[in-house]
Order: structure tokens, then sequence, then C-alpha cells
């Protein structure tokens, strides 16, 4: 059962790379949250009652509900445009991400370690790279912050990885969670929004060498 | 004594950054400042000794900490006639010193500390005052200088975490799982 | 006595930022004359040989602190205890113009405290640690002396330039403290001892080399000396005299130190001494010949004279190695005297530039002229800390220079065919700097004080007041004490040379060897010259009685307008020189060429620039940072892209070790074909 | 003592010779050989003239310059007998206090801002530069060679033996005459009679002395050229006795006095900007010295 959720995650990756509107994103990153709330709730069965339900909560609450809820709100009140305005075409994109996940596979195929889930370990990576690569392809700030987002949930399957023998990493990583799409968000709600109207990150290049 | 200066330059910080009249604010830098040179002497004269469980005097360690330290003073007293002459208002004034406060405190923190995940909650910590400072004169050069400092912190903090994962898988193949940097004993 | 040195300190420092800003001075003032009484009193019991030592319970970091002032640091601190006290009088009133600069002040004087402090802290710590904190405070509060004009770019330019290279000399130092602690484990100085006579001589001589490299920067040696000539300048007048008075020595204590710490071959060490310091004596002072700054001049011969005070030591140390007893010590003592003599005629060429500069507000030499006139007293110092600089008797240059020439010709009894090469070249060049600097310095004297004034100023140029020449006259006064009265000075320093020759204590009453008899009957000698010319003077003045003496014009031959722009200007007074330095150093000439029929009016001038300082750092900084544009584009501000780089390094950081060991079976596989 | 009243005396005919032999080797009869003498006794005579632009130093430097020559006398020796001083490295004390002395000439010929004079300054001084390492090599040479640091001790027991010393000693002879040249500014290096302001060395530097002062400077003149003489003597004559070090003195005396007159008579001046070139060789002569010395010492190996 959590393969099967693991492999929708990395489905839900591919339909990300080729999805047209903003609004889809937030969509994706909805599904990724209930995707994580069941791995969380099939995976971590050995740690204390009250520390599980802290987990099952971030993830049902915070990443489900809350975050999607919150950026579809962003989108509206700051106006942004429905388009997801790419530097590479999907097509592009939708290669890359592939490779990605290939390549993951083959890297983590070369490793020898009975401790790690190698499933687990792929899904992380991959969510990984792709977030990156998503920040590093996209043209609006708001997607950078849902790339951001999507590296959190790759983080948070990594971590479940080890969550059984280290809850505490588990809550660490739910602290990082927190705290920084709180911080990113925050400061994008307040001040960007307001300060520069089309929220597109060539207005945001003053500071530089030269 | 740790435990005390942590304790009492967060709270300097809170107190800071809750009051709003300029005396009592200057009083409470100037305590601040004199609260982490005797700390640093305090440290100095317990080398290798570790308190509090995760945090450890060790020679690196003492060393950032006592360049910290001799850098606070100027930094301090710089911000101050900085301040004064920017003509800021009481709320900004409040808020600039209680993150500087902030930060320098959970560097000094982050230095001593001897436990990867400690050092990454406080260099969090870090970030969060640091941006704050980043953003002291919130115009639109400011306010990128911010997103941009956030945004790269952010995920490099997340890496960072990524590594403390693979660090715990790891150390559970060679069958510990204790992240501390060296144990009290062999220092 | 360390707290309530540390006290009086503390609470000078307190007392300058609550005092008004004309008491500041006066509580500098004062805070300097405790500091230098006491400290006096101990250095003086040092000399006469009960070292004061005392060792400070540390932390477990830097280990207990032993201070300790045996002769050595004695010596030192005498030295910068009247250098800088002259300097803080001098300074009290020259800096009376700044008054309203208030923070500046403050700044200033509390520096000036801190200064002086880690000046005696470095001359008698025994622990590295301690040693090099004291090395970066004095560095750092230089600094703040330095740029006290920092309104003016060049000054501050100048003043980060001695900053980045005090921070370069502060590396060495501690790349020679670090090796000795992490073979030993310990920062006190017997560790170093301790290691050089375990380790094996090259590893000494590495360690010595090493510790030369960071002294030799402070000090200023060639080709480490292109600080020196912009710091000095830049300056106010007295921290240019408290600077190459002092300061520069502390490279030299340095060195000094290293060399009775370390147990190595004294014979490699003394060459390579002895050749960088006849190098720097003779480009020093081929440089200083050529300027027209008169602070600059200065500023080129300290290079100059710390390569004569190198001769000395490059001589001590050869003698310890070939065990030629009188060698090592003349060296030593004239090398020890010569730190002396420079402080004192050094800071008092600065005090008077400071008051040529405060009175016409230029150091322009082509500008300047005639002011004996007007500032005779002031005029007549320079001549005399002139005259010492040149080694002319009977001054106490001449001394120094003499006990060093003792030495080389003491050297020439157990020479190698080698070391005779070396005698020969160190003659030719120590008399070769002696020549130049009379050249350079009778240039000086005559065209900024002799002759008619070549420029219209603004304000009249009067004698500067009685307070400020005050510590310029206790200067000349010590000066021509030494001059005439050396052997007490020879004597004070049998303590302090005894470190360095483990001799039985020498007493120069009894010893017929070398210079050091000669210096009994120097004294008579110039005695007698003093007489001789006083003698001359008086016939002069029964002659004159009652015979005619006139005044009248130049004789111009036959032709005498007024003399002002005929007149010897600098340049053309070392024009000859210039010429035959030309390949050597590097003098650009800007000058028009007269085409018309009625030429209009032409300019001319002259430029020098340091050479060594055009290939050694211009050069390799041109390059550097035409290498490192070629990265500009990295920095464009585009957030993207920061994090491109990011994922380019993880995924590089994940890919190589699979890459090398794909690489690896490949090369495996091959093998075993 | 016997040196330096040997040094007056023959200053006093020193320069009435060569005018002397000037004079024959032109084909006239010239003045007495007590000329020039007289000459500095009328002139301490007379009145002065200051210019208005001098200040102190310029009346003060010749009484220095004298002073100075006179000291450097002292300790000259005579070959078996000392000078009134003698001590170890006591050249170094006679080359700087001839250095104290030019220093004060060079900033007197400044200090009347007179533009010839200031030429003529910056000549001696470049000049006079060149001319020192030359003179510290060629003492270095024989300290080595005896083992002594005084002119004394080195002149006392330098004996002149085998043929390489002889050629030592020629070769010393000739560099201290060209030094004496040059210090006393004569042929090649300066032409005292030129009467061209632009060319002279010396003479130009004092063109504002007179009276007195100006007694005292040709005075100088007299004392170095005996001075130098002396020292060239005391290479022949420093182990003989008195009987004959005394005519032998005199002669080399003589004989110099007449070298210098009949290269000023026979032999051109060189250009002003050759000196340095000519001075400079003059070192790389005492350098042949040392190395001759090292020879006899059989350093070589």
């Amino acid at each position: 059962m959590t393969n099967v959720l693991l492999i929708i995650f990395i489905i839900s990756l591919l339909y990300v790379s080729i999805a047209n509107r903003i609004i889809t994103y937030v969509r994706v990153l909805a599904l990724q949250g209930v995707i994580l709330f069941g791995v969380t709730f099939l995976q971590l069965k050995d740690i204390q009652t009250w520390n599980l339900v802290l987990i099952l909560l971030e993830t049902v609450v915070f990443k489900a509900v809350a975050v999607p809820m919150f950026l579809g709100y962003l989108i509206k009140r700051n106006k942004i445009t429905r388009e997801t305005e790419p530097y590479l075409p999907h097509f592009i994109s939708l290669i890359i991400i592939t490779m990605i996940v290939v390549i993951t596979i083959l890297l983590a195929n070369s490793i020898q370690d009975t401790h790690l889930d190698k499933i687990f370990f792929i899904v992380s990576l991959s969510t990984l790279f792709t977030g990156l690569y998503f920040i590093a392809s996209r043209k609006k700030i708001i997607t950078h912050v849902m790339g951001y987002l999507m590296i959190e949930n790759g983080v948070f399957v990594l971590s479940l990885a080890v969550g059984n023998e280290m809850p505490n990493l588990v809550n660490l990583g739910i602290m990082l969670d927190v705290f920084a799409s709180v911080l990113i968000l925050g400061i994008f709600l307040n001040k960007i929004g307001d300060v520069f109207k089309a929220v597109d990150v060539d207005q945001l290049s003053n500071l530089k060498d030269y | 004594m740790t435990g005390i200066y942590l304790i009492s330059a967060f709270v300097i910080a809170g107190l800071i950054f809750a009051n709003r009249n300029s005396l009592i604010n200057n009083i409470l830098i100037v305590i601040f400042g004199i609260l982490q040179t005797a700390f640093t002497i305090y440290s100095c004269y317990h080398y290798k000794s570790t308190v509090l469980e995760y945090f450890t005097f060790d020679s690196l360690g003492l060393l950032l900490l006592m360049t910290l330290s001799v850098i606070t003073i100027p930094a301090l007293l710089h911000s101050y006639l900085y301040i004064k002459r920017h003509d800021e208002t009481p709320s900004s004034r409040a808020i600039y010193f209680a993150a500087l406060i902030f930060l320098i405190a959970s560097i000094t923190a982050a230095y001593l500390a001897n436990h990867i995940a400690v050092i990454w909650i406080f260099t969090e910590m870090t970030t969060l005052s640091a941006s704050m400072l980043i953003y002291h004169h919130r115009n639109k050069l400011a306010l990128e200088g911010t997103w941009k400092y956030v945004f790269i912190c952010a995920i490099s903090i997340t890496f960072v975490f990524i590594g403390i994962l693979f660090l715990s898988l790891s150390l559970q193949h060679a069958g510990s799982n204790d992240l501390s940097f060296c144990k009290p004993d062999a220092l | 006595m360390i707290n309530i040195l540390i006290a009086i300190l503390i609470a000078s420092v307190i007392a300058i930022l609550s005092v008004n800003v004309k008491a500041k001075g006066i509580v500098t003032l004062s805070g300097v004359i405790l500091i230098a009484l006491i400290s006096s009193i101990v250095a003086v019991k040092a000399l006469l040989g009960h070292s004061y030592g005392i060792l400070l319970s540390g932390p477990a970091l830097f280990g207990n602190v032993m201070v300790n002032i045996d002769p050595l640091s004695a010596w030192f601190i005498l030295t910068i205890n009247f250098t800088i006290l002259t300097g803080a009088i001098y300074g009290f009133n020259y800096m009376r113009k700044y008054i309203e600069m208030k923070s500046e002040l403050t700044l200033h004087c509390i520096a000036y405290l801190l200064a002086y402090f880690a000046l005696l802290g470095i001359c008698s710590v025994q622990n590295g640690f301690i040693f090099l904190l004291f090395w970066e405070l004095m560095a750092l509060s230089l600094f703040i002396l330095v740029i006290f004009e920092h309104d003016k770019p060049e000054t501050l330019r100048a003043g980060l330039n001695y900053l980045v290279q005090s921070h370069i000399s502060i590396v060495f130092l501690m790349l020679g403290f670090i090796y000795v602690v992490y073979k030993t484990g310990s920062y006190s100085f017997e560790a170093i001892s301790d290691f050089s006579s375990q380790q094996s001589t090259l590893a000494g001589t590495t360690l010595f080399l090493c510790f030369f490299i960071g002294f030799a920067i402070k000090a200023g040696f060639v080709p480490f000396h292109t600080w020196l000539p912009y710091a000095h300048p830049a300056a106010p007048s007295h921290i240019s005299g408290i600077m190459s008075g002092v300061v520069i020595k502390i490279g030299i204590y340095g060195i000094l130190r290293m060399l009775l710490l370390i147990k190595t071959d004294y014979t490699t060490i003394g060459f390579i001494i002895l050749f960088i310091s006849l190098i720097t004596g003779i480009y020093g002072v081929m440089l200083a010949t050529i300027q027209h700054d008169l602070k600059k001049l200065l500023a080129y011969h300290s290079v100059e004279n710390i390569g004569i005070i190198g001769i000395g030591i490059g001589l001590g140390c050869i003698g310890l190695g070939a065990t030629n007893k009188w060698m090592a010590i003349l060296g030593f003592t004239g090398a020890l005297l010569h730190t002396l003599n420079h402080s004192l005629f050094k800071s008092l060429l600065f005090f008077s530039a400071g008051n040529v500069l405060q009175a016409t507000h230029t150091v322009n030499i082509e500008r300047l002229g005639g002011i004996i006139k007007r500032m005779p007293q002031t005029s007549l110092l320079f001549l005399v800390a002139a005259l010492a600089i040149c080694g002319l008797p009977p001054l106490n240059g001449f001394i120094s220079e003499f006990l060093i020439f003792g030495g080389l010709y003491n050297w020439l009894y157990s020479a190698s065919l080698l070391s005779l090469i070396a005698i020969v070249f160190s003659l030719g060049g120590l008399v070769l700097i002696g020549g130049l600097a009379l050249l350079c310095f009778t240039k000086a004297f005559s065209v900024v004080f002799l002759g008619n004034q070549r420029s219209t100023f603004n304000s009249e140029i009067n004698e500067t007041g009685f307070w400020q020449l005050i510590p310029m006259y206790m200067t000349v006064i010590f000066m021509m004490f030494i001059g005439l009265f050396p052997s007490i000075f020879i004597n004070a320093l049998q303590i302090p040379v005894n470190q360095f020759t483990h001799d039985v204590v020498f007493n120069l009453n009894l010893i017929k060897v070398g210079a050091l008899d000669s210096l009994k009957t120097l004294n008579w000698l110039f005695l007698g010259f003093i007489l001789l010319v006083l003698l001359i003077l008086w016939l002069r003045k029964i002659q004159s009685r009652k015979k005619l003496i006139e005044r009248g014009l130049t004789w111009g031959c036959g032709y005498s307008p007024s003399g002002v722009k005929l007149q010897y200007t600098a340049n053309s007074f070392v024009r000859s020189y210039s010429k035959l330095a030309k390949p050597i150093l590097d003098i650009e000439k800007k000058e028009v060429e007269v085409v018309e029929v009625f030429p209009s009016g032409k300019h001319y001038e002259t430029h020098s620039y340091d050479k060594i300082e055009r290939i050694l750092i211009d050069k390799p900084i041109r390059y550097m940072s035409r290498f490192a544009e070629l990265f500009l584009f990295l920095q464009n501000g585009q957030l993207q892209q920061y994090i491109l780089y990011g994922i380019i390094f993880i995924t590089s950081i994940i890919c190589l070790p699979l890459i090398i060991s794909k690489i690896l079976s490949i090369l495996h596989f091959l093998n075993n074909l | 003592m016997l040196s330096i009243i040997l040094i007056l005396f023959s200053s006093i005919f020193f320069a009435g010779f060569i005018l002397r032999t000037k004079s024959i080797a032109s084909g006239r009869k010239g003045p007495g050989i007590m000329q020039p003498v007289k000459d500095v006794i009328r002139l301490f005579k007379k009145g002065t003239i200051y210019s208005e632009t001098t200040s102190i130093i310029f009346r003060i430097g010749p009484v220095i310059y004298f002073s100075s020559v006179l000291m450097a006398c002292m300790v000259i020796p005579f070959g078996p007998y000392k000078g009134i001083v003698s001590f170890d490295g006591d050249f170094v004390f006679f080359a700087y206090i001839l250095a104290l002395g030019k220093f004060f000439s060079i900033i007197s010929a400044m200090d009347t801002g007179s533009s010839f004079e200031g030429m003529g300054a910056s000549r001696e001084a470049l000049f006079s530069m060149f001319a020192e390492p030359a003179f510290f090599i060629l003492i270095g040479s024989f300290a080595l060679l005896t083992g002594n640091t005084s002119f004394f001790d080195i002149f006392s027991t330098l004996h002149l033996g085998s043929s390489i010393t002889y050629t030592l000693g020629g070769l010393a002879a000739f560099v201290l005459v060209m030094i004496a040249m040059i210090e006393n500014s004569r042929m090649p290096v300066d032409d005292p009679k030129t009467h061209l302001e632009l060319t002279m060395i010396h003479e130009v530097m004092v063109l504002d002395n007179s009276g007195f002062d100006l007694g005292l400077i040709l005075t100088a003149g007299y004392l170095k050229f005996a001075m130098y003489g002396a020292i060239i003597a005391d290479f022949f004559i420093g182990g003989l006795s008195v009987s004959f070090a005394l005519p032998l003195f005199l002669f080399i005396q003589l004989l110099f006095a007449v070298t210098v007159g009949l290269i000023e008579s026979f032999m051109a001046r060189f250009r002003m900007n050759h000196n340095p070139q000519f001075i400079l060789a003059l070192s790389s002569v005492s350098f042949l010295i040392f190395l001759g010395v090292l020879l006899v010492l059989e350093k070589f190996l």
C-alpha cells in the first residue's frame, strides 16, 4: 500500500511538469499532502501516539488544507495570472523530470544499505530535484514558493524513512516545514505582492555585482 | 552560566522588543554587551567542558566565539550611532536591536553546540533574525534582499536537514544513533 | 605593576571619554607620562641586570602568560617610552589645530594610549597567543591613528593599505606560532626554543624565516616595505614620528627576540639578513633621494635605516655563527644603538616636517624654500637631525654606524672567500647608503629651508609655538648626549647584547679590542671638533670686528634678476643622479616639447614610482582582478540561477564518487588485461 | 704630532708647486711659490660681503668645512709616528668628518639661492658620494692585508715586499691621487680655471664667499691636498726610520704636486656627465686591489 501511494506521488510530479495553470500546482500540492498523510499513517506504527497525531495533523491540516488554501488566496489577492509561464516548454520539462526519476532510481540501486528503504529514497530525491528544477525554470515568484513546498514534501518523505527509529528528526522536519513556509509565505503575502505589482522574478534582480 | 546566558539574552531581546523607551533599551543593550563579554571570559576558563548536555567549549567554538564577541561591541556601538543618526521610529529601533541581540545569541549558541540538530535549530534562528535585520529599511531593495536571503537560506537549511537524515541513516548502519559531534569524555 | 598599568590605561580611557575636548590631550599626556614612568623604572632595573618576571595564570586555551622584561625588552621599552613621550607632547600641541574634530580626537587619544600599551605588551609578554593579541591591537590602533584625517581619500587608502599589509604580517607570525604549537603544544616562548633545539636546523631556519617575513613587513624591509611610504605621509606628523621611530622598530625587536629563542644555523640566517638589509638600505635611500614629498622622503629613509639596523643584526648573527665574539658584539651593539638613534632623529625629522606642514600647508619641497628665515628653530632642529641621519659626526648616528663598520672590519680576520666578497659588498653598500643619504638630505634641507621662498602662501609663515618645540629640543639634547658620551650607552647595552653572545659582561674600560675602544678617543675628538669650530668662529669675530661687513645681492655672474625662479630646484639638484639611477628606478617625466618660435609657458613634471611595488604588488593585483572579472556574470541577481548553482553542486557531489568508482573499475579492468 | 706639522708645512707650498708646474709647462715663469699663501693671508685681512638671501648656514658653513678638514688631518700618521690620535677605525672617522664638511659646504652653497652654486653643489654631492666606496674598499683591502684597522697600524705594518705588493701600492696610489682630485675638484674631473660657471664644481660653489670665509675655504683646499699627499706617502714610508722617511715624505708630496700640475696642464677635462662613470671606475680599481690582496693572502684556493 505504501509503495502504491509513493508511486502516485511520483506520478503527481510528472503531472505537475506539464500543468498549464497555476491552480493545478496548488491542487497537486494538496494531493501530495493527502498522500503523505496516508504514507505516514501506514509507515509510522511504532512511535508514541501523541507524536503520531502531531505528524498526522501536520500533513493533513497544514500540507493538505491550509497551505493550498492560502496559496489560492494569494493568487486571487495578488491577481496573479493563471498561466505558469515556464522558461522551457512543457515537453522538455517532462523529459527532464523523467530523467531525474530514472537517475535517482539508478543512484538508489547503487547504494548498498539495508536500513534504507529504496522506494522512499527514490521518491524523496526525485521530489527534491523536481522542486529545485521548478524553481530554476519558472518565472513567477509564487511558483518558486511552490517548488520550495515540493522540496519540503520530498524531505518529509525521506524523514519518514527514519521516522520509526528517530521520531525527533521527523519533529524537526515538521518544525522546518512550518517555520520556513510561514516565513516565506508571510513575506510573500505581506510585502512582495504589495510592492511589486507584476510578480515576476525579473523585477527582483537589482541586487547584483555588475 | 550557559543557560543563564541564553535565557537572559532571549529575555533581553524580548524586553527590547516589547519596550519602546529608548533609555531602557540602551541600558538593556549595554547589559547584553557586558553579558556577552562575561560569557566569553567564562567560557575561556571552562575550556573543554560540557554544559547543558548539548554545549561544549571546544577550541573551534571558543575561537569563533571570541571573534564574535570582539566584533559584537563595535557592532552594538555602531548600530547605536547608526540608528541615532537615521532618526528611526521607536518600534523599528526596538525590532532592530531585538533582532540583533537575538542573532548574536543564536550565533553564540550555534558555535558552542555539540549536537548537529541543536546547531541546525540555532542556525535557523539566525536566519530568522538576520532576515529581520536585512528588512530594516523596508524599501524595495531591502525587500528583494530579504526575499533572496530567506529563500536561499530556506533551501539550504532544507539541504542541511537532508544531510542530517542521511547521517542518521548511515549511523543506523553503524549501529548508533548519537548525533553529537564528540563525546564529552573524548575531549 | 601590570595591574597598575592596566588601571592607568582604563582610567585614562574613561577620562578621555568623559572630559571635554580641551582636556582630552592633557589626560592622554598624563596617562602616557604615568605609564612611561612606571615602565621606565622597571626597564632601567632590567637593563642593569635585574630582569622583571611574573607568571600570570591563564586559561587552558593559551596557557600561562609569562611577562618578562629582560634587558633586550628593557632597551626597546626605554626607546619606545622616550619617543612616545615626546610624540605625545608634540601631538598635544600639534592637534590643537584640529580642536573642532571632537569625536576624531577622542578616538585618536584612546588609540594613542592603546598603541602605546600594545607596544609595551609586545615587548614584555612571552606567550605567542597574547603576543599576537597585542600585535593586532597595535595594528588596529595605529590604523585609527593614521586615518585621523579620514575625509581625505588618499589618507584612507594609505590607512587601508597599512591595515592589509599588517595583517599579512600577522598571518606569517601566526603561521610561525601555530607551527610551534602544533609541534610542542604550548604557546609560551620557551616552546620555540625547545622546538628549535629538538628539530633539525632546517626546521629552525624555516621557522625563523617565517617569523622574519612577518616582522620584516612591520619593519619595512624591501620588498615588504610598500605600505610605509604611504602610511607615513598620510598620518599626522607626530604619528609619522612614532610610527617611524618605534613602530617599525617593533619588527626589529621581533627579529631579535626570535634570534634569541631559535637555536639554529646562525651563519645562514646572518647571510640572509645581511643580503636583504643591504638591498633594503640601498633601495630605500635610492628612492628617498628622488622624492618631492618631504614626508615620503623621510618614510623611504626609514626603509634605509632599517637596512642599516639589519646589516648590524646580520653581522651579529654571522659573528655568532662563526664564534667571532667581537664581531657579534659590535654587530648587535651597533644595531641596537642605531635602533635608538633612528627613533630619535627620525621622530625629530617628522616633527620638523610637521611644523613646516602646519606653517605652509604643504610638504611638496618644490614649493617651499627660505623657511629658515621665518622658522629658524625648526630649521636648525631639522639640520641637526639631518646630520645625524647621514651618520655624520659628532652626532649619534655616527656612533652606531661606526660600530657597524667596526663589526664589518672585525669580520675581515676570520673570513672565508665568500664572506670576504660579502664584506666588500657590504662595505661598498654601507658607504653608498651614507653617500646617498648625504645627497638626499643636502637636497631636502637646502631646498626646503634655504634660499628664497619658491611660492607664496595664503598665511604668514611663523615659527611654531614654544611648547611644540620643547619635545624636539628634548630629542636633540638626547641625540647630542649619545653623540658626545657614547660610552654610557655602550655600557648600558652590554647586558642586552650579552643575551646573544652569552659572554661574560665586558667592561668597556678594560677592552682594547676594535671599535669599542675607539669610542673613548672619539669622545675627545668630538669635543675637540666642537672647540675647534668655536675657536675659528671666535677668530672670525675678532677679525670682522674692524672690517666692513656688507650685505648685497647673490652673485649672479653679471645677471641678477630676483633669484626666485632661477633657483636650483630639488629636481635639478638630483637630476644627474636620477639620470644614472633611471634604469633601476621608475621615474616618469611629463614634459612638453618646445616647437613654436615664441614658446608659451611650459610645464615640466617628474614623478617617481616604486618599481618593486609595481612588480610585486600592482601587477599581480591587476592580473588577479582581471581574472576575477571573468566570473562577474555569476553574481547576476537572478534567484533561479543561484538555486541552479546549488543544483549543480549537489548533483556533482552525488555523482562524483560514482564516476570516480567507475573510472577506478575501468582502470582495474585495464590493468587486468 | 709630527705628521700634522708636516702636513701643515707641505700644505703651505703645495698650491705654489702646482702653480709653478703649470707655469713652466705652459712656458711662463709664473708667480712665486708662496703666492697662494700670500693670497690667503690677504683674504684673511679683508672684509666680507654676504648675500641678502643667505642665512646663518652660509656663515657657519666655511668654518665647519675648514674645521672638518683640520680634524681629518689629525688622524693621518707620518710613517713610524702616530697622528695626533690613532684608533681602530679612524679612517671611518676620517671619511665621515670630511663628509660633514662637505655637507656644510653644499648647504651653504645652496643657501645663496643661486642656480650656479646649486649646480656645483649638486655635482659635488654626487661625485663625492661615488668616490667614497672606492676609498673604503681600498682601505679595507689594506686592513685585510695587514690585519689592522687604523691608519697608523696599517701603514706601519705594511711591507711592500714582492712585485705584486708594489703593484698594489701603485694602484692604491693611483686611486688615492684620483680621489684627491675629486675631493679637491681638480682635473680631470673639474677644471678650476675654466671661468665658466656652468662647468665648474667646487669653484662655483664658493662664488659668493669672500674675505675670511673664502680664505678658510682655500686653506682647507690646500690642507686637503697635503693630507692626501701624506696618505699616499705613508704607503711607501711605513717601515722606514725617520731619517729616510722625512725626505721621502717631502719628495712624494712634491711629486704629487707636480703630477697634479702636469695633469692639469696636459689633460682635457672630462665631459661632466662622464664623471660618474670615471668615479665608479675607481671603485672597480679598488676592487681589483682587493682581489690582489686576496691573491697575496692566498685566499683563493
